[in-house]
C-alpha cells in the first residue's frame, strides 16, 4: 500500500515534558485515519509537528514517500497538507474570502482581487458541497459554517492531505452529519485524511483504520472494520470504559425552578426566548434538546440574571428573581457551568487556588469583613483539586495551563461544591475523552441523587438521552414538548427538535419518521 | 560676610595657579554661579543673558568656568531648584543667583541655611538679609515698544500675544497698551494668551488670527510660543515680499529669528538686560557693598530695559520720538502702568 | 539558578547593561565615564545632603507608580497621573492655606483633599469608561491638559498671583529632624506616606476581597462579570483609587518638597514616568519601590553630573531609558541565563 | 469677524494643526494594526523634529527650496530606523509593548538634546532659513468659499497628511499586506498558520509608524517652531494616540480625529475673533478643545475595540 504520510518514531519534547514518545502514524492514500486518545495524549501535539508548527525533536517524516523537513507550515502547505485545527484559526472581523485567501491573495494592480477571490472560493464549495457565503464576515456565521471555511482554506491552497483536529466537538449533530458526508466526499475526490476525535461511533462510522496513543506513547494501529468502540476506548484508556452511565430511577420532589410565559431578546434585540413555560423539580436532571440558536444561551442568561427579561417570571426555590441582580440570583441556589469555559468560566490567568473561590470569595470562611483569608482559598482549592481529580501542579498553577477537560473539571467542582439547589450545566463535556465524559456524567447524577435539580443544555443527542430523567425540547424560543427519554428514539427528538410535533410523526419498524404529506422544515 | 569667604577664594585660586595660566586674575574678583529655571542657559531670554552677565564677569576679572570661577547649572524641574541652588552653596561660591520668580523659595530656603554667602534673585523680591532682589521694569520698555507699534502700524492694529497670565508677562501687556495709547488712543490692541510657554502651534495660530484681521505688528512675551508668531510671520513674508508684517521681540534680540531671505521682519526687541543687573550686584559685593535684603529694580533710567536695535526698520523720526518719551519715563515724567487690569 | 535568583539578577542585570551602554556613549562623545559615574553615584550617596535629596525625590515616584499599577492591574491604563497629580498638588497647598487648624487635623486633612481631589479627576474617566465604554486613555490625556489650565486659573484666582501662599506649618509635611538629619535636605515625612500607602496598595491587592474583584475584572470582565462581580463599579473604583494615590502625589510636593504651588507652564514629568516605574515594577506594589528607587536616585542624582562633571545630564535619562528596555526584554535575559545555566551543569 | 471670514481663518489652521498628527497617528495605526502597541510615538516625533531641523540647517545652501521635503525624508528614515528599538524589544525580545514604549519616549528626547548640546554647543537648534512653504493651489484657490477655505495659503505637506491618511486605507483595506496586517493584528497564529511571517509584518509596521511619527515631527518643526529644543514636541505624539483610538484604529477615522483636535484648538485660539465667545474667561478656552474631545467621545463616538492582539507578543505555539 502506499503511504501519502510516515511519521516514524516522532518525539517531540516541552522541556522535560515528553508530549510525543517515540509515536508511529502510517497514513494510506485514500483513507480516513482516526487518532485517538485520552485528552492531553500529544494529539494535537503530533499533528502540529506535522503540519510544521513544531519542530520535532526526534524521528522522521515522510510525504509520498520523501524525506522532508516541515520547518514551518509555509513547508506543510507546499506539500499539500493542510489542517482544521481544534480551535479554530480564523480572523473574526474578516471576510470568509479573506480568511481563505489570507497568505495567497490573487492581485490585480497591487490590489486583492477580491471579486475572483469570491468567485474562485464558491466554486470550491459547490464542488465539495460546502455552503458558505463568501462575503459573510466570520463573526457573524455559525461554527458549523466556521468550520467549513477552515476545510476550504485548506483546499484553496490545492491540499490532498488533510488534518482534522477535532472537528466535531463543537458541531451540532446535523452538522456532524454533513461534515461526514463531506469527508467522504474528498476522499472521492482523491484526498487523504487525518482525523482526531474523541467520539468513539464516529470513528467506527467513517474511519478506516485507527491509530491510538497514550500518555504521549503509540499504542498501536487497528483497522477500524475489526474493532468496536468497547476495545478502542480500553486501548485509549488502558482500562475498562463504561458506556452507558449506571443512574438508578428519578423521584422528583418539589420544584426549585418555575418559568413562566418568558420572553427574552439576545444582545443584539432579536427576541429569542417567545414564551418558555419550564418547570425543573428537585431530584431530577431536566435536559434541554435543540438546535443551537433556538434560544438555549437567552434562556440561561436570563435564569442567571446576565440578560434582563423582557417579559415573563422566573422563580427559583419560590422566590422571584425576575430582573435580580446575578449575585442575588446565584444566591438563591444556582450553580452555572458556562458553555464557554474560557471567557466565562475561569480567569485564566489566575490560579487554580482563585477560580475555585471565584464565586464564593465575597462570603465567609473565604472572606471576613472584606478580608480575603488566602488559607482558606487554598484549602477550598486542594479540596476541589482531589474530589473532582483536576490535574494540575497544584493550587498555584495558574488555570491557563491546565488542559481543557482540567479546567473543565474544575469549574464543575466550583459549582457542585457550592451544594446548588440548581445546577445549569451547558454543553459541560465538549471536547472531553470519554473517561473525562463518564466522570461528569457521574457528578451530575450524584447531584440529582442528593435532592438537587439539574438543567442540561446539550447539543449531543447521546449526552441528553442518557443523562437527562426528561428532555425539554426548545425549538424557536418555545419549550414544544417534554419527553421522557426511556419513551423516546433519537430520531424521534431529531424531529422534535426540527420543530415538528408529535402527532406528525409515525413509527416505521424501530424508525420514527414524519407522516406523509408533512415538510421536513430543517 | 564677603571677608571670610574672600580668603577661601583666594586660596583655591592659588591652588589652580599651577594648572591653569590664568590671565590676572583680579585679587579681589569673588566667584559667581546660578541656576536657571527650567528654560535652560540658552533660552534666547533672561536665563541666556543672565548667563552672559556671568561670563562677562568672570572674563574681565580672569576667572575660570567651575569652583572658585564662574558657573551655572541648569534646571529640569522644579524640584532641580533647591538641589541646584544647594549644589553650588556647597561648593562655596560667593555669590549665587537664582534666574526666574520661580526660584524664589528655593533662594530663601538655602539662604537662610547658608548666611555667610550671597544669593540673587532675578524677577522676584525677597527680604532675606542675603538675599540681594533684581526687577525689572519691563512694562517700561514695553511701553516703548508699544510707541514703535503704535508709530509703524499701518492699518491701525497692533498685537500681543502672551504666554501664561503672569505677574511678568502682564507687565509686558500692561505697558504695551499703554504706549500704543499715548500715540494713538484710537488703536486697539488685540491681546491673547495662549496659557504655555511652549506651544509653537498656539502662537501661531493667535498670530495668523491676527494677521488675517488685518493687524499688521505684534509684541510677543510668550517664549517658546512666541516662535510661532515669527514662523507665521516670517511665512507670510516668504509668500508676498511686500506684505507689511511685523514681530517685536521679547527678553533678548530676536533679530535673527525674524530672517526671511534678505528680509527681516523682526522690529526690535524690548531686551531685559539681566547681564548688566547680574554684572553689576556682583561687582557691589566683591566691593563689599552687596545689596543684600534689598531690591533694586532696573529699568530705562538704568539701561536695564531698552530696545534693540532696529537696524534701519524704524525710521529715525520715530525713533527721535521713542527717545523723547523715554526721557519722560526716566525723568517719572510718564509713569508706565504694570497692572493691565488697573485701567486708567 | 534558582527562579529566585534569576528574579533578582535580570534587574542587576539591566542596570548593568544600561550603565555600560550609556558609559560608551559617554566615551563616544568625549567625556570620562568613570569621572561621570563618580558624579552620579555621589549625586545619590556622596553625602548625607544627597540621600536626603534622593530619597524626597522617590516619594512622588512611589505615590505615581502605585497609581499606575493598581489601575494596570484591573486592566485599565491611567495615563491621567499626571493630571490627577496636578489637582492633588493644588487642593493640598489650598487647604495648607485656607485654613488654620491643629497639625492633627490639619495635615491629615490636607493629605485627604489632595486624594479626594484626585479621587474626583479619575472618577471622571472611570464613569465614562464603565457607562459609556469611552477609552480611559484618551480621557485621560485630555483630563490632564484640563488639570493643568484649571489649577492655573484656580492658583490665580484664590491667591491673585501665579503662586499660592505658603501653605500654615500645621499642614506640612516638612521635618525639622529629617531636614537636620540630612544637612538641610527638604527630606519630609512624605516618604513614609508614600511606603504607607505601598503597604496600603497592596493590603488591598493581595488581601482585601476588593482586590481580587479588581484583578478578576482586569484579567477577564466577561468571567467577572459571570461569577456575580459588579464591573463597572470596580472599573470606577479603581480609577478613583488611582487617582487618589495620585493625588497624594501632589501633595507631597505641596505639602512636602515645596510648601506651596505655582502656575506650572507644562506637566510635572511624574505622572509620565510614574508609567515607567510601574511597569518597571511589573505592577505590584513592592516591584514599584523598586522601580521608585532607581528611577528617583537615577534622576536626582544625574543634576550632579554637570555640575562635578560637566557632562549633559540627558545622558542619564539615555542610561534610564536603556535600563528600561532591558528590564522589559527580561525574556532574553532569562534566556541567555539559562544557557549559561546549562553550559555550567554539562559541565 | 464674519461667519464666513471666521471660517477662512478656522479652517486652514485645522487642517495645519491636524497635519502632523494626521501622519503620527496613522504610523499607530500601522503598529497596533499588527499587534504592537506603539506608544513611543512622542518620543518618535521627538526623533523625527529633531532631524528634520538638523537636516534643514545643514544642508540648505545645497538643496535650497527642496530641503524641507528632504528633511522630512531624512527624518523620516531616521525614525524609522530609531523605532527598530522598539520592534526589537517588543517583538524579539518579547518586552512589555508599554514599557518599552515609554522607553523610547524618554529615549527620543534624551538622545536628540544630547545631540543637540553636542552638535550646538546649547539646548536647541538655530532656526532655519527654509521652512515648509504655504501656497495657493493654482486654479482651485479661485474658487469662491472653497477656494479660500481649503486651497489658499495651505502647507504642501497638509496635502501630503491628507493623501497619506486616503493611502493608508488603500493599503489596509486593499492590498495583500493590509490584509495580512489586519490579520496579524488580530489572530496572529491563524495567520501563522497561513504561512504569513508575523514577526517579519510587526517590524515593518512598526518601521512605518516609525518613518510616519518621524515625517509628522519633521512637519511640526518645520512649520510651527522653526528650530528644535526640549519643548518642541510637547505631548504631539499622546494627542496622535488619542487621535488613533478616537478614530477606531482606522487610517479615515485617525485623520477625522486629528482634524477634530486642529479644530477644537483652532476654534479656541480664534475665540478673541467671534463675538459670543469674545468674553469668555481664558481659561474656558483654553480647555476647551480637551473639554470638546471628551464630549464627543461621550456624546456619539461610543465604544472602540482596539485590535484584538495588540500588546501580545506572538509566541509560537502558545495556548490561547
Ligand atoms: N506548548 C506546549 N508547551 C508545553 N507543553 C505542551 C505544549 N503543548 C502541549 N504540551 C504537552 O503535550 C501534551 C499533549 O498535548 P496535546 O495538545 O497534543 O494533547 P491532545 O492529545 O491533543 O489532547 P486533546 O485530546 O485534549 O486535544 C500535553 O499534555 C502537554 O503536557
Ligand atoms: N503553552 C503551554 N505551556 C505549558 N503547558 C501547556 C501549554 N500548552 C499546554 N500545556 C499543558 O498541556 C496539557 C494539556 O494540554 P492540551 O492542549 O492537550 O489540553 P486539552 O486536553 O487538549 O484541552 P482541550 O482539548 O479541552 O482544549 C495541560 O496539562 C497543560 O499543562
Ligand atoms: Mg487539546
Ligand atoms: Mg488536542
Amino acid at each position: 500500500m502506499e503511504y501519502v504520510i510516515e511519521m516514524l518514531n516522532i518525539r517531540k519534547e516541552f522541556g522535560n515534558f515528553v508530549a510525543n514518545d517515540n509515536i508511529t502514524l502510517q497514513l494510506e492514500k485514500g483513507e480516513i485515519h482516526a487518532l485517538l486518545g485520552e485528552n492531553g495524549a500529544g494529539k494535537s501535539t503530533l499533528m502540529n509537528v506535522l503540519f510544521g508548527l513544531y519542530q520535532p525533536e526526534g524521528g522522521e517524516i515522510r510525504v509520498r514517500g520523501k524525506k522532508v523537513d516541515i520547518s514551518d507550515p509555509n513547508v506543510a502547505n507546499s506539500l499539500g497538507i493542510g489542517m482544521v485545527h481544534q480551535h479554530f484559526m480564523l480572523v473574526e472581523n474578516l471576510t470568509v474570502t479573506e480568511n481563505i485567501i489570507l497568505g495567497n491573495e490573487p492581485k490585480k494592480m497591487g490590489m486583492i482581487n477580491i471579486k475572483d477571490s469570491a468567485k474562485k472560493v464558491a466554486e470550491i464549495s459547490k464542488l465539495y458541497g460546502l455552503d458558505v457565503d463568501p462575503y459573510a464576515k466570520i463573526e457573524d456565521i455559525s461554527v458549523g459554517m466556521q468550520q467549513r471555511v477552515e476545510i476550504l482554506k485548506t483546499l484553496y491552497r490545492g491540499a490532498d492531505i488533510l488534518i482534522f483536529d477535532e472537528p466535531t466537538a463543537s458541531l451540532i449533530p446535523q452538522e456532524i452529519d454533513e461534515l461526514i458526508a463531506i469527508m467522504k466526499k474528498l476522499i472521492i475526490e482523491g484526498k487523504s485524511i487525518i482525523i482526531i476525535t474523541h467520539k468513539l461511533q464516529e470513528i467506527m462510522d467513517v474511519s478506516d483504520r485507527v491509530t491510538i496513543i497514550r500518555k504521549g506513547v503509540g499504542i498501536g494501529t487497528v483497522t477500524t472494520a475489526e474493532t468496536n468502540p468497547e476495545e478502542l476506548a480500553t486501548l485509549m484508556v488502558g482500562r475498562q470504559v463504561t458506556f452507558k452511565t449506571e443512574k438508578g430511577p428519578s423521584f422528583p420532589t418539589e420544584e426549585v425552578l418555575k418559568i413562566q410565559d418568558l420572553f427574552v431578546e439576545d444582545y443584539r434585540g432579536v427576541v429569542k426566548v417567545k414564551g418558555l413555560n419550564l418547570s425543573v423539580r428537585r431530584g431530577e436532571i431536566m435536559g434541554i434538546a435543540g438546535i443551537d440558536g433556538n434560544g438555549q444561551s437567552e434562556l440561561i442568561e436570563a435564569i442567571t440574571g446576565l440578560q434582563k427579561v423582557k417579559s415573563g417570571k422566573i422563580t427559583i426555590n419560590s422566590n422571584d428573581v425576575t430582573g435580580k441582580k446575578p449575585r442575588k440570583i446565584t444566591e438563591t441556589g444556582i450553580g452555572h457551568i458556562p458553555q464557554d469555559r474560557h471567557k466565562h468560566g475561569l480567569v485564566l490567568d489566575f490560579t487554580v487556588g482563585y477560580n475555585a473561590v471565584l464565586q464564593t470569595y465575597y462570603n465567609k470562611p473565604i472572606s471576613r469583613k472584606g478580608i480575603m483569608d488566602y488559607k482558606k482559598v487554598s484549602e477550598k482549592a486542594k479540596k476541589i483539586i482531589e474530589m473532582y481529580d483536576v490535574r494540575c501542579q497544584g493550587e498555584n498553577a495558574l488555570a491557563r495551563s491546565l488542559s481543557g477537560g482540567n479546567q473543565q473539571k474544575l469549574i464543575i467542582g466550583r459549582e457542585i461544591d457550592r451544594n446548588p439547589d440548581l445546577l445549569i450545566a451547558a454543553t459541560p463535556t465538549r471536547g472531553l475523552d470519554v473517561g473525562a465524559i463518564e466522570f461528569i456524567h457521574q457528578k451530575l447524577i450524584e447531584q440529582r441523587d442528593h435532592g438537587k435539580a439539574v438543567l442540561l443544555i446539550s447539543f449531543e443527542l447521546d449526552e441528553v438521552m442518557n443523562v437527562s430523567d426528561r428532555i425539554a425540547v426548545i425549538s424557536d424560543g418555545k419549550i414544544i414538548d417534554i419527553v421522557n427519554p426511556e419513551e423516546t428514539t433519537e430520531s424521534e427528538l431529531g424531529l422534535l427538535m426540527a420543530g415538528h410535533s408529535k402527532d406528525q410523526m409515525i413509527v416505521v419498524g424501530d424508525e420514527v419518521v414524519l407522516k406523509e404529506g408533512e415538510d421536513r422544515n430543517v | 560676610a564677603c571677608g571670610t569667604d574672600k580668603a577661601k577664594d583666594t586660596e583655591k585660586d592659588t591652588e589652580k595657579e599651577d594648572t591653569t595660566t590664568a590671565p590676572e586674575v583680579n585679587e579681589g574678583a569673588i566667584s559667581i554661579a546660578m541656576v536657571t529655571d527650567t528654560g535652560g542657559v540658552d533660552d534666547k531670554s533672561f536665563n541666556q543673558s543672565a548667563w552672559k552677565g556671568i561670563q562677562d564677569y568672570g572674563k574681565e576679572n580672569g576667572l575660570e568656568k567651575g569652583d572658585g570661577g564662574y558657573d551655572y547649572l541648569t534646571s529640569t524641574d522644579m524640584a532641580d531648584y533647591e538641589a541646584n541652588i544647594n549644589r553650588l552653596a556647597h561648593r562655596d561660591f560667593d555669590l549665587i543667583y537664582g534666574i526666574g520668580f520661580l526660584l524664589k523659595d528655593a533662594i530663601e530656603t538655602v539662604a537662610q541655611q547658608n548666611p555667610e554667602t550671597n544669593f540673587g534673585l532675578v524677577d522676584e523680591e525677597s527680604e532675606v538679609a542675603n538675599v540681594a532682589s533684581i526687577m525689572f521694569k519691563e512694562q517700561e520698555g514695553a511701553f516703548l515698544a508699544g510707541v514703535a507699534a503704535a508709530r509703524m502700524t499701518k492699518s491701525n492694529k497692533i498685537g500681543f500675544v502672551g504666554g501664561m497670565e503672569i505677574p511678568v508677562i502682564e507687565r509686558f501687556h500692561a505697558g504695551f497698551v499703554d504706549g500704543v495709547a499715548a500715540v494713538n488712543p484710537d488703536i486697539k490692541v488685540d491681546v491673547q494668551y495662549t496659557g504655555n510657554f511652549d506651544k509653537a502651534e498656539d502662537g501661531k495660530a493667535a498670530a495668523n488670527r491676527m494677521y488675517s484681521s488685518g493687524v499688521d505688528i505684534i509684541f510677543h512675551a510668550a517664549g517658546g510660543t512666541g516662535n510661532g508668531v515669527f514662523s507665521e510671520a516670517k511665512e507670510r513674508k516668504a509668500a508676498d515680499k511686500d506684505a507689511y508684517v511685523w514681530v517685536i521681540g521679547v527678553d533678548s534680540d530676536q533679530y535673527e529669528e525674524g530672517k526671511v531671505g534678505d528680509e527681516n521682519i523682526t522690529l526690535t526687541s524690548m531686551l531685559k538686560r539681566v547681564d548688566i543687573a547680574v554684572k553689576l550686584t556682583a561687582e557691589l559685593a566683591a566691593k563689599g557693598e552687596f545689596p543684600g535684603g534689598t531690591i533694586t529694580t532696573y529699568g530705562l533710567a538704568d539701561d536695564g530695559i531698552e530696545l534693540a536695535d532696529s537696524r534701519g526698520a524704524i525710521p529715525d523720526d520715530i525713533l527721535a520720538e521713542i527717545e523723547t518719551f523715554k526721557e519722560k519715563i526716566v525723568s517719572e515724567e510718564i509713569v508706565v502702568n504694570k497692572d493691565p487690569k488697573a485701567k486708567k | 539558578m534558582s527562579n529566585r535568583v534569576i528574579n533578582l539578577l535580570v534587574p542587576i542585570i539591566s542596570i548593568i547593561l544600561g550603565l555600560l551602554v550609556g558609559a560608551i556613549v559617554m566615551v563616544a562623545s568625549g567625556y570620562d565615564p568613570v569621572k561621570g559615574y563618580i558624579a552620579l553615584f555621589d549625586g545619590i550617596f556622596g553625602n548625607v545632603y544627597s540621600m536626603g535629596e534622593t530619597v524626597r525625590q522617590i516619594s512622588p515616584y512611589l505615590l505615581a507608580g502605585l497609581a499606575v499599577a493598581f489601575a494596570f492591574r484591573s486592566g485599565l491604563f491611567n495615563i491621567g497621573v499626571e493630571g490627577q497629580l496636578i489637582v492633588g498638588w493644588f487642593a493640598a497647598a489650598y487647604v495648607g492655606v485656607a485654613f488654620d487648624l491643629p497639625k492633627m487635623i490639619h495635615l491629615p486633612l490636607a493629605l485627604i483633599a489632595a486624594a479626594v481631589a484626585g479621587a474626583l479627576w479619575g472618577l471622571v474617566p472611570g464613569i465614562l469608561k464603565a457607562t459609556l465604554r469611552v477609552h480611559e486613555v484618551i480621557v485621560t490625556i485630555m483630563m490632564n491638559y484640563i488639570a493643568l489650565h484649571v489649577v492655573n486659573a484656580l492658583i490665580k484666582a484664590v491667591s491673585g498671583s501665579y503662586k499660592t501662599d505658603k501653605i500654615h506649618p500645621t499642614a506640612s509635611l516638612r521635618s525639622e529632624f529629617l531636614s537636620n538629619l540630612t544637612n538641610f535636605s527638604t527630606l519630609h515625612y512624605g516618604i513614609f506616606v508614600a511606603l504607607a500607602m505601598v503597604g496600603v496598595t497592596w493590603f488591598i491587592l493581595e488581601k482585601t476581597k476588593t482586590g481580587f474583584e479588581l484583578k478578576s475584572v482586569g484579567f477577564n470582565d466577561h468571567a467577572s462579570k459571570y461569577a456575580g462581580m459588579n464591573v463597572n463599579k470596580n472599573i470606577v473604583l479603581s480609577m478613583v483609587i488611582s487617582g487618589a494615590l495620585a493625588g497624594l502625589a501632589g501633595a507631597m510636593e505641596a505639602l512636602g518638597t515645596f510648601g506651596y504651588m505655582a502656575s506650572l507652564s507644562g506637566f510635572t514629568g511624574i505622572g509620565f514616568d510614574g508609567i515607567a516605574v510601574a511597569l518597571l515594577g511589573a505592577n505590584t506594589p513592592l516591584g514599584v519601590v523598586f522601580g521608585a528607587t532607581l528611577f528617583g536616585s537615577l534622576k536626582y542624582g544625574s543634576g550632579n553630573m554637570p555640575n562635578a562633571a560637566g557632562i549633559p545630564l540627558e545622558i542619564v535619562s539615555i542610561v534610564i531609558a536603556l535600563i528600561i528596555f532591558f528590564v522589559a526584554s527580561g525574556y532574553i535575559i532569562r534566556v541567555a541565563l539559562g544557557r549559561l545555566n546549562k553550559k555550567k551543569e554539562a559541565k | 469677524m464674519s461667519f464666513l471670514e471666521l471660517l477662512y481663518f478656522i479652517v486652514p489652521i485645522t487642517i495645519s494643526y491636524a497635519a502632523p498628527l494626521i501622519f503620527t497617528s496613522i504610523g499607530g495605526v500601522f503598529s497596533e494594526r499588527s499587534g504592537v502597541v506603539n506608544i513611543g510615538l512622542e518620543g518618535l516625533m521627538v526623533m523625527g523634529a529633531f532631524i528634520g531641523i538638523l537636516f534643514n540647517l545643514m544642508y540648505v545652501d545645497t538643496f535650497g527650496a527642496w530641503t524641507p521635503w528632504l528633511a522630512l525624508i531624512a527624518a523620516m528614515l531616521v525614525a524609522a530606523i530609531f523605532s527598530i528599538l522598539h520592534a526589537v524589544a517588543s517583538i524579539t525580545f518579547r518586552a512589555d509593548q508599554v514599557v518599552s514604549g515609554v522607553a523610547i519616549n524618554m529615549l527620543g528626547i534624551a538622545v536628540a538634546l544630547f545631540s543637540v548640546k553636542m552638535i550646538f554647543g546649547k539646548g536647541q537648534t538655530d532656526f532655519i532659513q527654509k521652512s515648509i512653504p504655504r501656497f495657493n493651489v493654482p486654479i482651485l484657490h479661485e474658487i469662491p468659499v472653497i477656494g479660500p477655505l481649503f486651497f489658499k495659503g495651505i502647507y504642501g505637506s497638509s496635502i501630503l497628511a491628507i493623501m497619506v491618511a486616503l493611502i493608508a486605507w488603500f493599503i489596509i483595506y486593499k492590498t495583500p499586506f493590509g490584509l495580512r496586517l489586519r490579520a496579524v493584528g488580530e489572530h496572529p497564529m491563524a495567520a501563522d498558520t497561513m504561512g504569513i511571517n508575523v514577526t517579519r509584518l510587526r517590524y515593518i509596521a512598526v518601521i512605518i509608524s516609525g518613518g510616519l511619527a518621524g515625517i509628522g515631527g519633521a512637519i511640526y518643526s518645520q512649520t510651527m517652531t522653526n528650530d528644535f529644543g526640549h519643548a518642541t514636541i510637547n505631548g504631539q505624539g499622546f494627542m496622535a494616540l488619542a487621535a488613533m483610538i478616537f478614530g477606531k484604529w482606522h487610517p479615515i477615522g485617525a485623520m477625522g480625529a486629528a482634524l477634530f483636535f486642529g479644530f477644537a484648538q483652532a476654534l479656541a485660539i480664534s475665540a478673541p475673533g467671534i463675538p459670543f465667545l469674545a468674553n469668555v474667561p481664558t481659561v474656558y478656552l483654553h480647555i476647551l478643545p480637551y473639554v470638546l474631545t471628551i464630549l464627543a467621545l461621550a456624546g456619539f463616538i461610543g465604544r472602540a475595540n482596539a485590535p484584538k492582539a495588540s500588546g501580545q507578543p506572538y509566541i509560537k505555539g502558545k495556548r490561547l
